[in-house]
């Protein structure tokens, strides 16, 4: 039996309509990459400029927890790409299940992280003209923090943007809206997570690891 | 002209997808480790290089750019390719600036928070 | 010819020798763009004569160009810009690299008006005494946002960033007085930010070189703003030295960055202090001036209080010589920059 | 505003216009072509008052010294004027406005791909809008349109509010953008293949290209000019080790490109008008197509010539140099395919044609000084003067504003179904042209004898030329009073002017004016290209 159909009154058919999402979705994540490059620019420069006290203060900050946060995001993407694949064989029960557990992993990133960010204002780890981390004294010290509070900080904002966008996807394919017929939602949710966690995979080494 | 339509069968299995994640786990580890050898001015490549594998996996398999064609290729190789124009033209301004032009040859800038 | 060209293109006299050069490009840009624009536009007009539309139900052939027009259209305006391009890129290389045997001096750009500063010499505010047919280089700097230095006779302009060094350089060809105006937008008064660049013979430029170090020449140079008037610094920093020394200033005071009973005076002047309470405060005039009076008032961190009060036993005149040679002592970073690295690294060797 | 009566010429009985009259009908409409008129009204009324502060600030050029205003207020004014003009009308006039209205009805769709979203894109403009206008009211920045640092952050104006106004302006260019890829990409007609796309298609389809990818890096320095406003997180503050020629470079990377948003669609729809005019295929189809992908995606190379003087290295000066003589070739290709249009074609002088001819006139001029001032050693002189004041004026106000004036009257009567005034079309093109020509030229000369730009005081020997563009400022103004005053009386009374009143071979020209809101009555199948003037004149796709 047909699901009543999804398509839309202007497209030719559900095969378009899932063309032009998906079109639609890597242009968004387009801007979301160009978004990050100008941060990534100034890192670029900064990092060329005040080398030495890019590394110590890259050494000083906890790889391990970043190692942990990584593995997390990546167990997200797996987890969103296995509701996809129930979402497109119609097991609703499965596909509600792996968002909530990509959520999770959203909301433990942004735990972990948020530990980092007290122990930060704690030692007084900060950016700009709040930057009074007295281990630390050479110059553009305080350009690394604003960079990684700045990086961390927008890439953290967009974890909450997905974590959102697939605890939604799940209230609905808990009532089971989705089905082989109709999975559109279900593969751009997917598609935004997992260019934040490939945003965080070339962030992860950028600011810790040298 | 749509762009080609892909069959409904070859999308990524369950199986591939679980292999290509444990693949992600032990490259992000071994990323790490090797950061910790602290190879000077190699750490940045290698560790750029295995950043570059684990986001063409993710966006290859987990995104499905492997089964889609054409145009969303395009899309994001643009886009990527942006990110290293801009980059360039920063990075190449700062190297061949007149060199009392950078920061770093601020008179007052002695401490991390300037004079 | 190249009168009446300037003329007709309301350009200011070229009072440099870079000015000539670009003048020359400037013409032959200008001569081929009205040439080919009216071609193409007598072209137009003359397709629009000749092809008006006669009936309504006219139709018009399928034309499409061949391929050698096709790449006539490319080619030829191509070689036209990368010519003028290759010949503009070299002009701008000289720009940019400043010959070895330039005279220099020290600009400093502040939030609506121009400091020149000879290396051992005067300073002026507001005028630039250069010598003619020398070339003379600027490094250039801003003490708050960015300026631009921009002298239309000399076809030169430069941005003056904050908190490092520009350069530029230019050779007068003709002694005059040229107006030298800020290009970058800086502010209310960016439009008052005027100031003038007066080009004297070799001979002139030098007897008035020497007599400013002298310090007899008593006039000042160009308006000085209210808040600096310009007395003759050379004889405050040495005053302030004798007081230092006549009030004891330097047994606790060091002058050069050694650790000492009291704070180093060496690049004191606008250093952040950390104060006692936690408060950081920034080291300017007002400062040094109330921890004279009254010392306890604000005490640097790790320092015990123990400099006596001066209130009553230095006079005004003498507490602004001790400040005066405070700010002089900087750790130099001109020299040291130039010392550091060669800073002539010409392009081309000229 | 339904029409009065159904006129004997055939005036449509449906429409799009009547498709709903109640004010909710048009709020929540999801018709790209209500979307377009809606967008009309709101980029005219930004030109209006974007206009209205170039008039302050030319009145107040009349004397060297303060004439009525002081200079904060001057300054508040001409960064007010650069925001306005370039985010709120140059940037929606053409993309947003007759993209939205024919881009589907050209290649045979019912709708944009994404409809919502492209309502949604109203709305956010209207927030951004709202932003920047409490700004205004509250004083303003003083920073100019571009926001340099460190003045911009160390600026007691009002600065926050226009940031994040131009910030929420940003998606919606975005959202426009990416509505349009995906529309031409996946939604074509039957037999419609890509090079039987339409001219203004393929422009539109450049423009999306820059829109989408420039436009994020704009957002990213604003948003950090506006933290290190408020926040001072140190990354443009020299004490701190930053960089200001940072802020140059992500600011241009976005805005060089932007200038391009801004031509790119009025060489599109002078491709559409010129063929229109002459009754002619417009000469190398393919030639045009490709220079307009060229300008969009070279556009991108080519931003450092803004930065010369700016204490750019020399590599990068020559870089950019070279880069921007190449997408100099791509206008020109454009410039020698119109003319060569007008070859054995057979013209019709209207007032589309009018603004051609000033279109092609000032896109020369201004696209020359514009590669005059890329060759790096001419711009030292020119940098912040008015000569490139005049230069951009010439591309901005000279082409891109013709283009949209010949677009608004070129696609009027399909947008309303009723013809415009021709006797007073004409006479006010000429009063523009003129005007415009009395402005600006004035501006190039007095950039030649080195007066800056963003000088409130000017010493006295520029003020004879200020005087003069003064004058031509008033001209201009009442040139466009004129066009609003017969357009808006055109709605009402204009007479119907039927399917086709150009006799354009253009697909959009097939449907009724005002088309149905679901653009035809059958979907067409696209059998030739859109320039098809060789063949007689009944047939035509909507057969």
């Amino acid at each position: 039996m047909l699901p009543e159909s999804h398509v839309q009154e202007h497209f030719a058919n559900m095969e378009v309509q899932r063309q032009a999402a998906r079109l639609g979705m890597w242009a968004f994540l387009g801007t979301e990459v160009l978004l990050f490059a100008g941060l990534f620019a100034a890192y670029a420069e900064y990092r060329s400029l005040f080398h030495e006290t890019f590394v110590l203060s890259s050494r000083h900050l906890d790889a391990i927890m970043a190692t942990v946060e990584t593995a997390v995001l990546i167990t997200g993407s797996f987890a969103v790409v296995m509701a996809h694949h129930y979402a497109r064989s119609s097991r609703s029960g499965m596909t509600c299940l792996s968002l909530l557990v990509a959520v999770g992993t959203g909301l433990a990133f942004l735990a972990l992280h948020g530990i980092e960010y007290v122990h930060h204002f704690e030692e007084g780890a900060l950016p700009g003209k709040y930057y009074h981390f007295p281990e630390i004294q050479t110059a553009g010290a305080s350009m690394f923090f604003s960079l990684y509070f700045l990086m961390t900080g927008l890439h953290s904002l967009h974890v909450i943007a997905g974590a959102g966008v697939l605890a939604w996807l799940a209230w609905r394919a808990s009532s089971g809206e989705f089905s082989r017929g109709n999975y559109n939602a279900v593969e751009m949710g997917g598609l935004y997570w997992h260019l934040v966690d490939v945003i965080w995979i070339f962030l992860f080494p950028l600011l810790y690891l040298i | 002209m749509v762009d080609t339509a892909e069959a409904e069968h070859d999308e990524l299995s369950p199986a591939r997808s679980a292999m290509i994640y444990l693949v992600l786990l032990v490259l992000t580890v071994a990323t790490y480790s090797l950061s910790r050898l602290h190879l000077g001015t190699w750490t940045l490549v290698i560790a750029m290089l295995i950043a570059i594998v684990k986001a063409s996996l993710v966006a290859l398999f987990f995104m499905q750019l492997w089964y889609h064609r054409g145009s969303v290729r395009l899309a994001i190789a643009i886009a990527v390719l942006w990110l290293f124009l801009l980059m360039f033209f920063v990075v190449a301004d700062v190297k061949t600036r007149y060199p009392l032009a950078n920061p770093t040859a601020n008179p007052m800038l002695v401490g991390p928070s300037g004079p | 010819m190249n009168e009446l060209l300037r003329n007709v293109l309301f350009l200011p006299e070229q009072a440099s020798t870079f000015a000539r050069k670009v003048d020359s490009l400037h013409y032959f840009v200008i001569i081929t763009t009205m040439i080919m624009s009216t071609l193409v536009g007598l072209t137009a007009l003359f397709f629009f004569v000749r092809f008006r539309r006669r009936s309504e139900t006219q139709t018009t052939p399928l034309l499409n160009p061949p391929w050698w027009l096709e790449t006539m259209f490319v080619v030829v305006p191509l070689a036209f810009f990368l010519f003028w391009f290759a010949r503009g890129y070299t002009d701008y290389v000289e720009l940019k690299t400043p010959p070895k045997n330039s005279m220099d001096v020290y600009v400093q750009a502040k939030q609506w008006m121009w400091k020149f500063s000879y290396p051992e010499g005067p300073n002026a505010i507001g005028v630039l005494r250069v010598p003619a047919n020398r070339p003379v280089r600027l490094m250039m700097t801003s003490r708050d946002v960015i300026h631009s230095f921009f002298v239309p006779a000399f076809r030169v302009k430069q941005d003056v960033l904050p908190g490092r060094y520009t350069e530029t350089w230019f050779e007068a060809i003709q002694p005059g007085r040229y107006q030298l105006l800020c290009a970058e937008y800086c502010g209310t008064n960016h439009s008052l930010m005027l100031g003038e660049v007066i080009v004297l013979r070799p001979d002139e430029f030098d007897s008035w070189l020497a007599d400013q170090r002298r310090g007899r020449a008593l006039q000042q140079d160009g308006a000085p703003t209210a808040d600096e008037d310009v007395t003759r610094q050379a004889d405050l920093v040495r005053q302030g030295e004798r007081f230092a020394v006549q009030y004891g200033c330097v047994k606790c005071h060091s002058i050069d960055g050694s650790p000492h009973i009291g704070p180093t005076w060496l690049d004191l002047f606008l250093r952040r202090e950390e104060l006692e309470g936690g408060q950081t405060i920034i080291a300017d005039e007002a400062y040094l001036t109330e921890s004279m009076m009254d010392p306890r008032a604000k005490i640097v961190r790790g320092f015990n209080p123990v400099m006596p009060v001066f209130k009553g036993r230095l006079a005004g005149p003498e507490a602004a010589a001790i400040v005066e040679y405070i700010k002089s002592l900087r750790s130099e970073p001109l020299e040291q920059a130039r010392s550091r690295r060669p800073v002539y690294e010409p392009i081309r060797s000229r | 505003m339904s029409p009065s009566a159904l006129d004997e010429v055939g005036f449509p009985e449906h429409h799009y216009l009547n498709a709903g009259t109640t004010v909710r009908s048009w709020l929540l409409t999801t018709d790209h072509k209500r979307i377009g008129v809606m967008y009309l009204v709101a980029v005219i009324l930004a030109l209006f008052l974007g206009g209205m502060f170039a008039l302050l600030l030319r009145f107040e050029h009349l004397t060297p010294g303060p004439t009525y205003i002081d200079a904060v207020t001057y300054n508040r004014f001409f960064t007010l004027h650069g925001v306005i003009m370039v985010w709120f009308f140059l940037i929606p006039a053409i993309p947003s406005v007759f993209g939205n209205f024919l881009l589907p009805i050209m290649i045979g769709a019912k709708d944009v791909a994404f409809p919502r979203l492209n309502l949604a894109s109203v709305y956010i403009y209207a927030v951004g809008a709202a932003f920047t206008t409490w700004a205004m009211i509250h004083g303003g920045a003083d920073t100019g349109w571009t926001f340099y640092t460190p003045y911009s952050t160390t600026t007691s104006t009002v600065v926050a509010p226009i940031l994040l106004g131009i910030f929420i302006l940003g998606f919606s260019t975005i959202v426009t953008g990416i509505n349009f890829i995906v529309t031409i990409h996946t939604m074509r007609g039957p037999g419609l293949t890509w090079m039987r796309l339409p001219l203004f298609v393929w422009a539109i389809y450049g423009t999306a290209i820059i829109q989408v990818l420039a436009t994020p890096v704009l957002g990213l320095v604003l948003l950090l000019v506006g933290v290190e406003h408020l926040l001072g997180f140190g990354l443009f503050d020299p004490a701190r080790g930053g960089d200001p020629i940072l802020f140059q470079h992500l600011f241009w990377f976005y805005s060089h490109p932007a200038v391009y948003i801004m031509i790119l669609p009025a060489m599109g729809v002078i491709s559409e008008t010129v063929a229109a005019a002459a009754r002619k295929n417009v000469f190398g189809y393919r030639a045009v197509a490709y220079s307009s992908l060229g300008i969009a995606l070279v556009g991108f190379f080519t931003w450092g010539h803004h930065m010369f003087v700016a204490g750019q290295g020399v590599f990068d000066a020559g870089a950019f140099g070279v880069l921007s003589m190449f997408v100099g070739i791509f206008t020109s290709i454009k410039v020698f395919t119109w003319v060569g249009t007008l070859y054995r074609g057979a013209i019709r002088f209207t007032t589309p044609f009018a603004y051609i001819c000033g279109f092609l006139y000032f896109l020369v001029f201004g696209g020359m000084t514009g590669i005059a001032v890329a060759t790096v050693s001419l711009d030292v002189h020119w940098h912040d003067t008015y000569f490139v004041v005049a230069h951009f004026h010439f591309i901005m106000v000279g082409a891109a504003l013709m283009g949209f004036l010949a677009a608004l009257h070129y696609w009027f009567p399909k947008m309303f179904g009723r013809m415009y005034h021709e006797g007073w079309g004409l006479v006010s093109a000429t009063l523009i042209i003129l005007g415009f020509n009395a402005t600006f030229i004035p501006q190039f000369l007095l950039g030649n004898l080195g007066m800056p730009r963003r000088y409130y005081d000017y010493p006295v020997r520029f003020q004879s030329l200020h005087v003069a563009s003064t004058a031509g400022s008033t001209l201009l103004f009442f040139g466009f009073v004129i066009i609003f005053i017969y357009l808006v009386l055109a709605l009402k009374y204009g007479r119907a002017a039927g399917r086709n009143p150009w006799g354009s071979r253009g697909f959009e020209w097939d449907t009724s004016s005002p088309p149905p809101t679901h653009n035809f009555e059958q979907l067409p199948v696209f059998t030739h290209g859109p320039h098809e003037y060789q063949l007689a004149p009944e047939v035509s796709n909507a057969a």
